[in-house]
Formats: structure tokens, C-alpha cells, sequence
């Protein structure tokens, strides 16, 4: 009869809170959204299976080892713990997706057209700006969030997901949970929040502008450009060194031609093990007590305007450009400078074919997305470094 | 509810944009540079945007060899 | 002459103990079993290997770290040693196997005929009268089993060695060695003793009973099953939970068809690394003190038993149900129930085509078979929950 | 040698039996619920048993491709 | 302004000491030689960048984790701290690479022909010859290293990678960044280094001497080699059952065939995914202080010594066999003995080519050749046991 | 600057190289025993020294029967 009672005391039932019970039903809305309607699945399905995980009452998916006196284990920890511990804490899992996706990108567009760095750079305004609005709203009352907390909020503009992570583990990881959703799901939601913006701020003469075809780029200078970027990382902003100096080690193996073998690696089994392990324990910071606030409704809030006012800027930055040089470019591709790799590239090229649809913008809108990827980082940096001294 | 929050927001947005600005548009100046450069002291290898992946070139050859035995013991049968 | 004695002094011989001697020689037998006879080689090679490097004298396979006052490590452990503590007494690596095994699972038989997931209860009635068993010997003093032992012992019935490592290590981790070698070896050995006592129990008519053809399954379905299954879990039993979350979110990714490359990876280099890791870490236990005692004999003879008795209950279920319905079920599939996936279900099929060349039985079979998966882990979580409570 | 080790055991095979058998039948029928639930709302995507991996239908068309183009340039060959 | 003098003195140029500066460009020069020159880019890539990485001013990749008195982590560490604590303190790396190296070798030429083993045994001279020559600088006060010091630089000798690498962090972990870089470097060089000291050393009637071909090997044979030899190495030599123990687990998973899965895994994704993190964490090992030193002239020295000592004594030995036995050897197959494999088979094949067209000589060499594998690895054992001890 | 770390490289040398050479060629003798007890054991089993990859003889069965199927689309077609 105890053991009855044992039986039913530890079972879900028994002991679930309601809290938990509303985080699962958040877990399965991830995955309907991830699987039904395609939200940026490879991270979306793990983070909200393992919110359903970190939310089943008395199964300690998150419960840290515990050691006697002598140091010797008396019972394990829960399997997200050690994930959040070893991977996400250390920031080891974003830095080692950092350098999967360096094996994956091709700066080749960018080489060809370096300007485009500049459209990469004035979408992170988006980032800024949020920050301003996250305090301001703290400043106002309406919401409770601290200069570390706005900083990460700002980076979901971004639109570059471990970069998200990266700096919200660093800053404020009780914030993981939500700032990653957000993150991810603005990602999934490009399609539908850029092109309004896109034609709001261009006339069709500016979408149909036609941009000449981008010079062919040597192995050679493949090769030099990630070393070169290091290099002024190097001597410029340590702080964004680690995630860049990643980036261009994976896209360094890629473009080397020599160790084929560890980039081919780098790209499959090695990334893809890092993805679910991150997910999972982005998953284990979606305890109800994190994310059932109202701080998460403004950062779903924030984390959209970011994006909008980071598109914004980016086409608003090629009409200036434009304003100031007989070498036009088509605004549309100032948008792909949020990053959000390959989906804002695709977009700018979806709109561009509405206007002209014999205007292939696909290659030309590659420059700014990948430039938007080293700009986020750069902003991550400047903030990790800036905030840590406030 | 100070307004320190503010102050530091605006100093976020002021250096933190100033930053990404100023090394971005050093890297167009750098870039610029080092294409220039090294395609000058190496020329001749400039390749196509085209670029195919490490592991198709790596299995294409056994690939093309089995089906080249595949079509010759097929013509050899006829 | 000092070294060429210190040289002596730290050879193999004349440190070696006739217990290593005996253990590395079962290391060869476990090796030759698997290569030669074919036992379930991915595991038993690892684990014979592993048991002759942990007997090696003087090679320190096991030997813990050991740091100064400072925190500084003095000299660092053996390779077994850290792949033990990090994967085995955390948990760790048997969850991440069962997450694989859920990727590699299908559940459209299970699906298309869910009154099999009886049968898969119902062979688990061997591992709770092995349990029975084995507290029975140690009551008379044959033997000398805890309760704990008595639990980790009962779940080699549950024919699935990662749910037996998961449980033995954190019931009983002095077993670990003596309890996976039993586990795998009858999992191999199920063609020799399931069909005995199939025939024993089931008369000609009976297996040559004709099972009607198992209707189509759909996507929506399989994607929804392991989360139901999750619910329920988290609902009634987070006892179960770490197995069985794992085991779903391992066939939600292989079902939810967005997330392939992740599913890929999980089915084959996470898994086959893992792999290697579990059995060399399994070998790590298999030291002479931990092995060569009268116990183990009891183990492998417990285990056989479990094995029988798991077979027995499992087609005596199938006639309990067919005496209570029309749409008859052929009772050797019941001996699937047991697990050991898909060995125990191509028995039947086997066994079921000896009494009539036309009845394929495989497909029926797997149903039974997927369930006892199911059932053996909700074995094991109801096992540590009341166990720990004793 | 104690008879408390005989009734742990007892207990074990009784709770634990129960909960096994009673967590399964639940799960019969939970899961025809699922089914008749799933199939009701998502008719139509109802398909065969047999399921490709997903890896081999990623490699088929390059496959398809390179044999098309090796039977192709077999048959200008001749 | 105060966040403009913050960001000022965190930038590299305000704390870049020329020592970095220095080492950036070894860095550079190393990737240089892997990249254009073919030098080992597997691991000299990842060594390479990792220099540049470790050498970046307040970048913070090889800092340690800070914790609070509560044992809570304050801030996390660097990524190259992790990997060089987890993976090369430890000794892990070297352990998993050596596996994977094992998985990657074929026997069957050393079966064929185990006379060919006295050929690797005889090229380890070039290992001891070289402490000699290290603890000789050290006592005229030219140089200054110890024992433990001379040990580490005499195993670059060995031309193995993972063994030095494996012996140095055990004996002289501030040698790792320059004995890893030496070892590398030379194996890389050996078609350059060798050929003159094999031409040097030879008749052309001996450099034209034709060998019987190698008899078939058995499939048991292959199988029970590794097995054999972990037996010898346990029972004679317990302090090299590390390195063999592994080697010869990779083996047996490559030629028992029952677990092909595990093999392809452990020569792919494992080995490739370790190699990275272990170049990578070498790399944090190439500090200035460490690197930018008289010794360090000395090791590269040193190292050149070992490799054309140890070709030399296998040429020798190969000859002194002849003069012993009426089945000749071509003695330039005795320069494979030092190992470098595949590279030094490849030589000896190269040159014998040169002095005969229709001598190939490619399968003898890989006799001798792997049996420097074996026999680099029993020097490491005895010298981790002797060194400790003194 | 002490003569004792020269005795302690002579003893590395000699026992060092002594227990390489020992160990080798104890391993000479052991692996032609090994050899010829096996070969006695199961002398059936010789195969050619080339040994095929895992992974192709996996891929293959798949490959042939694609390319068979193409082949026969080819034939069909004419
Ligand atoms: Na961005
Ligand atoms: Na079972
Ligand atoms: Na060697």
C-alpha cells in the first residue's frame, strides 16, 4: 500500500503545477510550429522537445549531480543538466556551430562585391535600437530588465541564432529560453515581415534596378580573406574573437582545399551532434518561472521590431549608397543584411523577381547576408565588452 | 527606473554602432585591398563562382568507373 | 641496473595477478563469441576488448586522476576511467544509444495493431520473477543479492542492454560488468532459447494461425505516436522519462521528416561513437574482485531464466487474448514481447514459417517487439522508483 | 537472510507488474484514440508501410543524373 | 569617452606584445606550409590557427574558467582552455586518434614479412641517439633542458604525431606547441630529408635489390595479430598498453568485419572531429614565452637529428640483416622503419624506383613502416616508465 | 650542468633500445608462430591481400541495381 502511495506521489499527475502543464503545451506549439509549418526545424524541434522534457514534474532532466563529502557521487544529474553545463555555460556549443557554419559559407559574393559589407553593417541597427527601446521600456516601469538583459534582447536582431545564444549565456541566462525562441521563430518568419518593409521603403524603378554580374573570385583570395579577417579581429576587437576567429577557422578548412576530410566533418556529423545537444538545452531553460512573464511578451515584442527596424536600415543604407555612387545597387538587397542565412537572400530575390522578373538578385543578395553574420558578431563583441563594464 | 538605464542604452547604441561601422567599412578597404593584391601575385587561378562540394569530386570517380563497367558489360552483352 | 629492475619491476608478469590473468582470457571469449559466433558483436567486441585493457596491471586503464592541494592535476586518469565517470555513472551514454535506437525504430506495426502492446507487458513478467528469484537464493543464504542487485538482475529479462546498463548503474554499478555480458549474450542466444519453449506451449493449429494484412499507417501518426507517448509518460511515470523521453525525441526526429540530416547523424556517427565509448566503458567494471565470485554464476543463470520466463508469458498472453477475441493473434509473435529487437521478432517468423511456408509473421512480429521496448523501460523507471525508496 | 528482502521482492513484482500492464493497456487504447483522432483531422496523407531512408532519396537524383548523362553520352557514342 | 577608452584599451593593438605579434606569424607561417607546401595539413592547419587564436590579446581563449567560493562559475573559460584540459591533459586525444590510426592500418604486408619488425625497431635509435644529444646540450649549459625534457624531444625521432604528443603532455607539456610542430613538420619533410642518407648509405646494386612477393594473409590472421600483440604488450610492457592498447582496438575493428559500423565511424567523423580539437588545442600551447626561445631552436634541431638518425640506423639494420641471411632485403625499405606513414613507404618506393623502373617497392616498405608505428609507441611506454622514475 | 643528466640519457639509450629491440623481436617470433598456428587452425580462409572497404561493399548492391534499372529503362526506351 506505501509502495501505491509511492507509486502515485511520484508520478505526473500527482505533482504537475500548472506552470508546467502551460511549458509543455509551449514545447508541442514549438514543434507543431517547427513541423507543420517548417520554423527553422533542425533547432526548433530539439529546443521544444526538450521543453517538454525540462518540464515533466520529478523527472530531474535538469537536476544537478549531487557528491557527498568526499567528493564521490551520491546520485547523477539530469541529462539537460550536463548538456547546459558543458555546452551552453562554456559556451562551447555556439562556438563550435559557429565554425560548422564558417565550413558552410561561401564569402564568394561578398569578395566580389565588398561594399555590401556596408548594407551587413547598417542592418544591425536593428540591434542597437532595441536595446534602447528594451531600457527605455525598463525605464518607464512597464517592464523589468536589466542593461545585460536589454543587450541580449537587442542581439535577436541579429538574426544569427548561436550568436544569440553566445551572448545571452554570457549575459543573461535566464533569458535563454525565450530570447533563442524568438530568435529562431523571426528567422522562420522572414519571409512574411521582411517584404512589406522592402516595398514600403523602395519605388518599383528601385526594385527592378538591375545589378551587373559579379567578377569571378580566385581560390587564392578565398583562402586569404578569412585570414585577413582574423587578423583585424585580432588587432581591432578581441571580444568578437571568439566567435569569429571560429567562423573563419571552419570557413578557412572549407576553402583550403587541403583537409577536405575534417571541413566535410565540420559541416555533417559535427554540427549536426552540436545542434541537438544545443537545443536540448536551450530547451532546459524553458521553466515556466523564466518564461510565463510578462518580460517574455517584450521580448517577443522587441525581438520583432529589431528585425523590422534592421531591414529597414539595410535599405535604407543601399539608397544612400546609391545616393552617392554612379555603381548602383538594388536596395532590396539591403534587407539580406540582417543575416538570417539563406532565407533573406532568398526573399530579397523573391521581391526583386515581383518587380523584374528577369532580375536575378540571389548572388548579389549573398554579399550583404553573409556580411549581416560578421556584423552581428562584431556587435556581439562591442556589447559583451561594453555591458561586462557597466 | 533610473535613468542610467537610458544613458547606457544611448552609449550602447552610440559606440556599439560605431564600432560595427567602423570595422565593417575598414574590412571593405582591407578586402579591396588583399583581392588586389593577391590576385596579382597570384593570377592565374582564378576559378569560376561555381564551387562543388569536396565529397561529390570524391565519390564522382568511383561513381563514373562503375558505371563505365556497368555500360560496358551492358554494350558487350548485346 | 636499478632500471632494468624498475623495468621488471613494472612489466605485466611479474606484477600479474591470476584474477587479471582469468578476466583477460574472458575478455578473449567475449571476443570470440562476437567475431566468430556472431553475439552481438557491436557491443561484445567493445566490452572484450575493454575487460583485457582493464586487467592489464600496472596500465592504469581505471586509475582516477589525482590533483594536488592546489586543484592542479599531479597525474591524469586512465582512458577508461573518464569515459566511465562521464558516461556511464552519469547516465549519459545509455540515453544518448536509446535516443539512436529511437531513430532507428519503427512504430507503423505497432500502430497498424496496438493490442500488442500487451504482449510487450506481458514478457515482462520475467524480469519481476527474476527479481523474486534472485532475492529467494540470497534469502537462504546461496547467495548474497541486495534488493538492488535482486532489480538490476530482473531487467537482463527486459532483453535490452542499454535499459539494463541505464538501470544496473544506478543500482547496482559493482554488476555492471557481469549484468551487460548477460544481457547481450542471451539477447544473441534468443534463437536457441526461444523456440523451444515456443513450440512447447503452442500446439501446430495455433502457429499456424494466419494474421490479416496490417493496414497503412499514416505520416500524421507516426509523428504523433511518440509524442502521445511522451505525454503519457510525463503524465504517469517520470520515472520512465529519461528512457523513454530519449527514445521518442530520437523517433520524432526521424519521423517529423523536417530534421533528416540531424536524424541522420544521430542514427549513425552519434550512436556508433557511443557505441564504442558504452562497451569499452562497460569493460571497465569487468575486474577480477567484480566478476569471479559466485554471484556472476547466479546472474547468468537468473538471466537465462528471465529470458524463458519473458518468452513463456509473452505467448501465453497471446492465448489469454485470443481466448477473449475472434480476431485471433498467432501466439508465437508473443515471444517477440521480450525485446531484444529485431532478433526476437525474426524467430518468430522463423518458427512461424517452419509450421506453414506461407505465414510471414515478421511484420506482426515487430509490433510485440517495439513494445516490449516500451515496457522493459517502463520496467526499469517503476524499478528505480520503488527501489530507491526501499 | 532476513524475510524482508522476500517481501521487497514481492512487492516489486506486484507494483511493478501493475504498473507495467496498467501503463500499456492505456497506451492501447490512448493510441487507437491518437489514430482514429489523427485520421479523421489529416486524411489524406495516409501512405505505404514501406519508408525510404531519408539519405537515399537525397543521393537518387545525382545518382539518376550522372547514370542519365553516362547513358546518354553511351548512346552518342554509337 | 570612458566607453571609447574602454573599447580602445580592450582592442589588440592597445595590448599587443611583440611576442604576440611574432607568434601570429608562425601561426600564419605554419598554415602557409600546410596550405601551399602540403605540409601535414590536417593537423598543422588546426595547430596553425590555433596558434594565431592563442596568441590574440585579451581574446581569452586559453583562460580558465573562474569560480566563486560556492563553486559557481563566475566566468567561463576559453575555448582552447576546455579543449586542451578535457582533451590533451588528459591524453584523451592522442588515445582516440591513435584508435582511429589503428582503424586505418593494414597488417598485412608486416604478416607477410615479420622480419620487417627488427626494421622499426632499429629506426627508434634515432629517438634515444637524440636525448642523448638533448641532455648533452643541457650539460655543457648550451641549452637548458631536463630529463623529462630530452625524453619528449627524443620521441619527435619517432615520427609519430599522436605518440609524441601523447609523451610530451605527460613528461613536458611546455614543449607540446614546439616537439608537435617539429614532428609534424619533419614528417612532412621526409621525402626531402631521407633520400640523400638512403642514397648515401646504399650500393645501387643493393638499391636494386629485387624482393619475393608477399604471400597472401589470411583473414584470421589479420584478425588475431592485434590480438597477439595486446597480449605481448600487457604481459612484457604494461606502460605502452595506452597507445598500443588502442592502436590494436582499431585494428580489430577493422579486420573482424562484424563491426564495420563502428570502423567507418572511428575513421571518419571521430577521427576527423578529434583531429581538429586536438591541432586546435597544440595550438594554445604555442605562447610566446614558450615558444619564442633558444630551446626551441634546439628542438627543431634536434628533431631534424632524430629523423636522420633513425633513417640511417633502418637502412643500416636492413643491411646488417642481409649480410645474416640469403633472403635479401632491399635496405631502402629499412627508412620506412621510422614510420611516417604513409609517406616514408613512399620514398622507398620513389627511390627504388629511380635506381630500378620495374622495382616497386611500395608493399615492402609498408611492412617496416607500420612496425615503426609499434615500435615508437614501445619507446614512448618505456620512456613515460624510466623518466618517471629518475 | 651535472654529469648525472648524461647517465641518465645513456640509461634511456641503453635500456630504452634494449627493450625496443627485445620486444620486437620477441614479436618476430611470436607473430610467425601466430601465423603458422592459425594457418593450421583454419587454412581455408586465404584471401588476396586487397581488402575492399566497408562502406563500398555496402553502397554497391544499391548502385548495381539503380544502374541496372537505368540501364534497362535505356534498353527498354530503344
Ligand atoms: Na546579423
Ligand atoms: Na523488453
Ligand atoms: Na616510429
Amino acid at each position: 500500500m506505501d509502495n501505491l502511495i509511492s507509486l502515485w506521489a511520484s508520478s505526473g499527475l500527482a505533482q504537475i503545477q500548472l506552470g508546467q502543464l502551460v511549458m509543455m503545451a509551449v514545447g508541442l506549439t514549438l514543434l507543431f510550429l517547427a513541423i507543420s509549418k517548417g520554423f527553422e526545424p533542425l533547432l526548433l524541434v530539439p529546443i521544444g522537445f526538450g521543453t517538454i522534457l525540462a518540464n515533466i514534474p520529478g523527472a530531474g532532466f535538469d537536476a544537478a549531480p549531487v557528491y557527498d563529502a568526499f567528493g564521490h557521487m551520491e546520485s547523477p544529474g539530469g541529462l539537460l543538466y550536463y548538456i547546459y553545463s558543458a555546452g551552453i555555460e562554456t559556451g562551447l556549443f555556439p562556438l563550435v556551430i559557429f565554425m560548422g557554419v564558417g565550413a558552410m559559407t561561401d564569402f564568394g559574393a561578398l569578395l566580389a562585391n565588398p561594399k555590401t559589407l556596408l548594407l551587413g553593417a547598417a542592418a544591425q541597427v536593428g540591434i542597437f535600437t532595441t536595446v534602447l527601446g528594451a531600457v527605455t521600456l525598463s525605464h518607464f516601469g512597464i517592464l523589468d530588465f536589466s542593461i545585460r538583459d536589454a543587450a541580449s534582447i537587442g542581439i535577436i536582431g541579429g538574426a544569427d541564432g548561436p550568436t544569440a545564444i553566445f551572448v545571452t549565456s554570457k549575459l543573461s541566462p535566464d533569458l535563454l529560453g525565450a530570447i533563442a525562441v524568438a530568435a529562431y521563430s523571426y528567422m522562420a518568419l522572414v519571409p512574411i515581415i521582411q517584404p512589406p518593409i522592402m516595398r514600403a521603403l523602395t519605388t518599383p524603378a528601385e526594385r527592378q534596378i538591375k545589378m551587373e554580374q559579379l567578377r569571378p573570385v580566385s581560390k587564392a583570395e578565398r583562402i586569404v580573406f578569412p585570414l585577413t579577417l582574423l587578423v583585424l579581429v585580432a588587432m581591432l576587437l578581441p571580444d568578437a574573437a571568439p566567435l569569429l576567429g571560429m567562423f573563419c577557422f571552419g570557413n578557412l578548412m572549407k576553402e583550403c582545399g587541403v583537409v577536405n576530410r575534417l571541413s566535410d566533418t565540420t559541416q555533417n556529423a559535427l554540427i549536426n551532434i552540436v545542434t541537438i545537444f544545443l537545443g536540448l538545452g536551450v530547451g532546459s531553460k524553458m521553466s515556466a518561472e523564466k518564461f510565463l512573464n510578462p518580460e517574455t511578451m517584450g521580448i517577443l515584442a522587441l525581438g520583432a521590431v529589431a528585425f523590422c527596424i534592421g531591414t529597414a536600415s539595410g535599405v535604407l543604407m543601399a539608397k544612400l549608397m546609391n545616393s552617392m555612387s554612379t555603381n548602383k545597387v538594388n536596395p532590396l538587397i539591403g534587407a539580406a543584411g540582417v543575416s538570417a542565412v539563406p532565407m533573406a537572400a532568398r526573399v530579397a530575390n523573391k521581391v526583386g523577381l515581383e518587380a523584374n522578373p528577369q532580375n536575378f538578385l540571389l548572388m548579389h543578395a549573398m554579399g550583404p547576408n553573409v556580411a549581416g553574420v560578421i556584423g552581428s558578431a562584431v556587435a556581439a563583441g562591442v556589447m559583451i565588452n561594453l555591458v561586462s563594464g557597466m | 527606473m533610473d535613468s542610467i538605464l537610458i544613458s547606457q542604452g544611448l552609449d550602447l547604441l552610440l559606440y556599439g554602432m560605431g564600432t560595427v561601422f567602423t570595422f565593417l567599412t575598414l574590412l571593405v578597404g582591407v578586402t579591396s585591398a588583399m583581392s588586389a593584391l593577391v590576385n596579382r601575385v597570384a593570377p592565374d587561378e582564378v576559378e569560376a563562382m561555381v564551387s562543388a562540394p569536396g565529397q561529390a569530386s570524391a565519390l564522382e570517380p568511383r561513381l563514373t568507373h562503375i558505371i563505365q563497367a556497368a555500360i560496358d558489360q551492358h554494350r558487350g552483352r548485346k
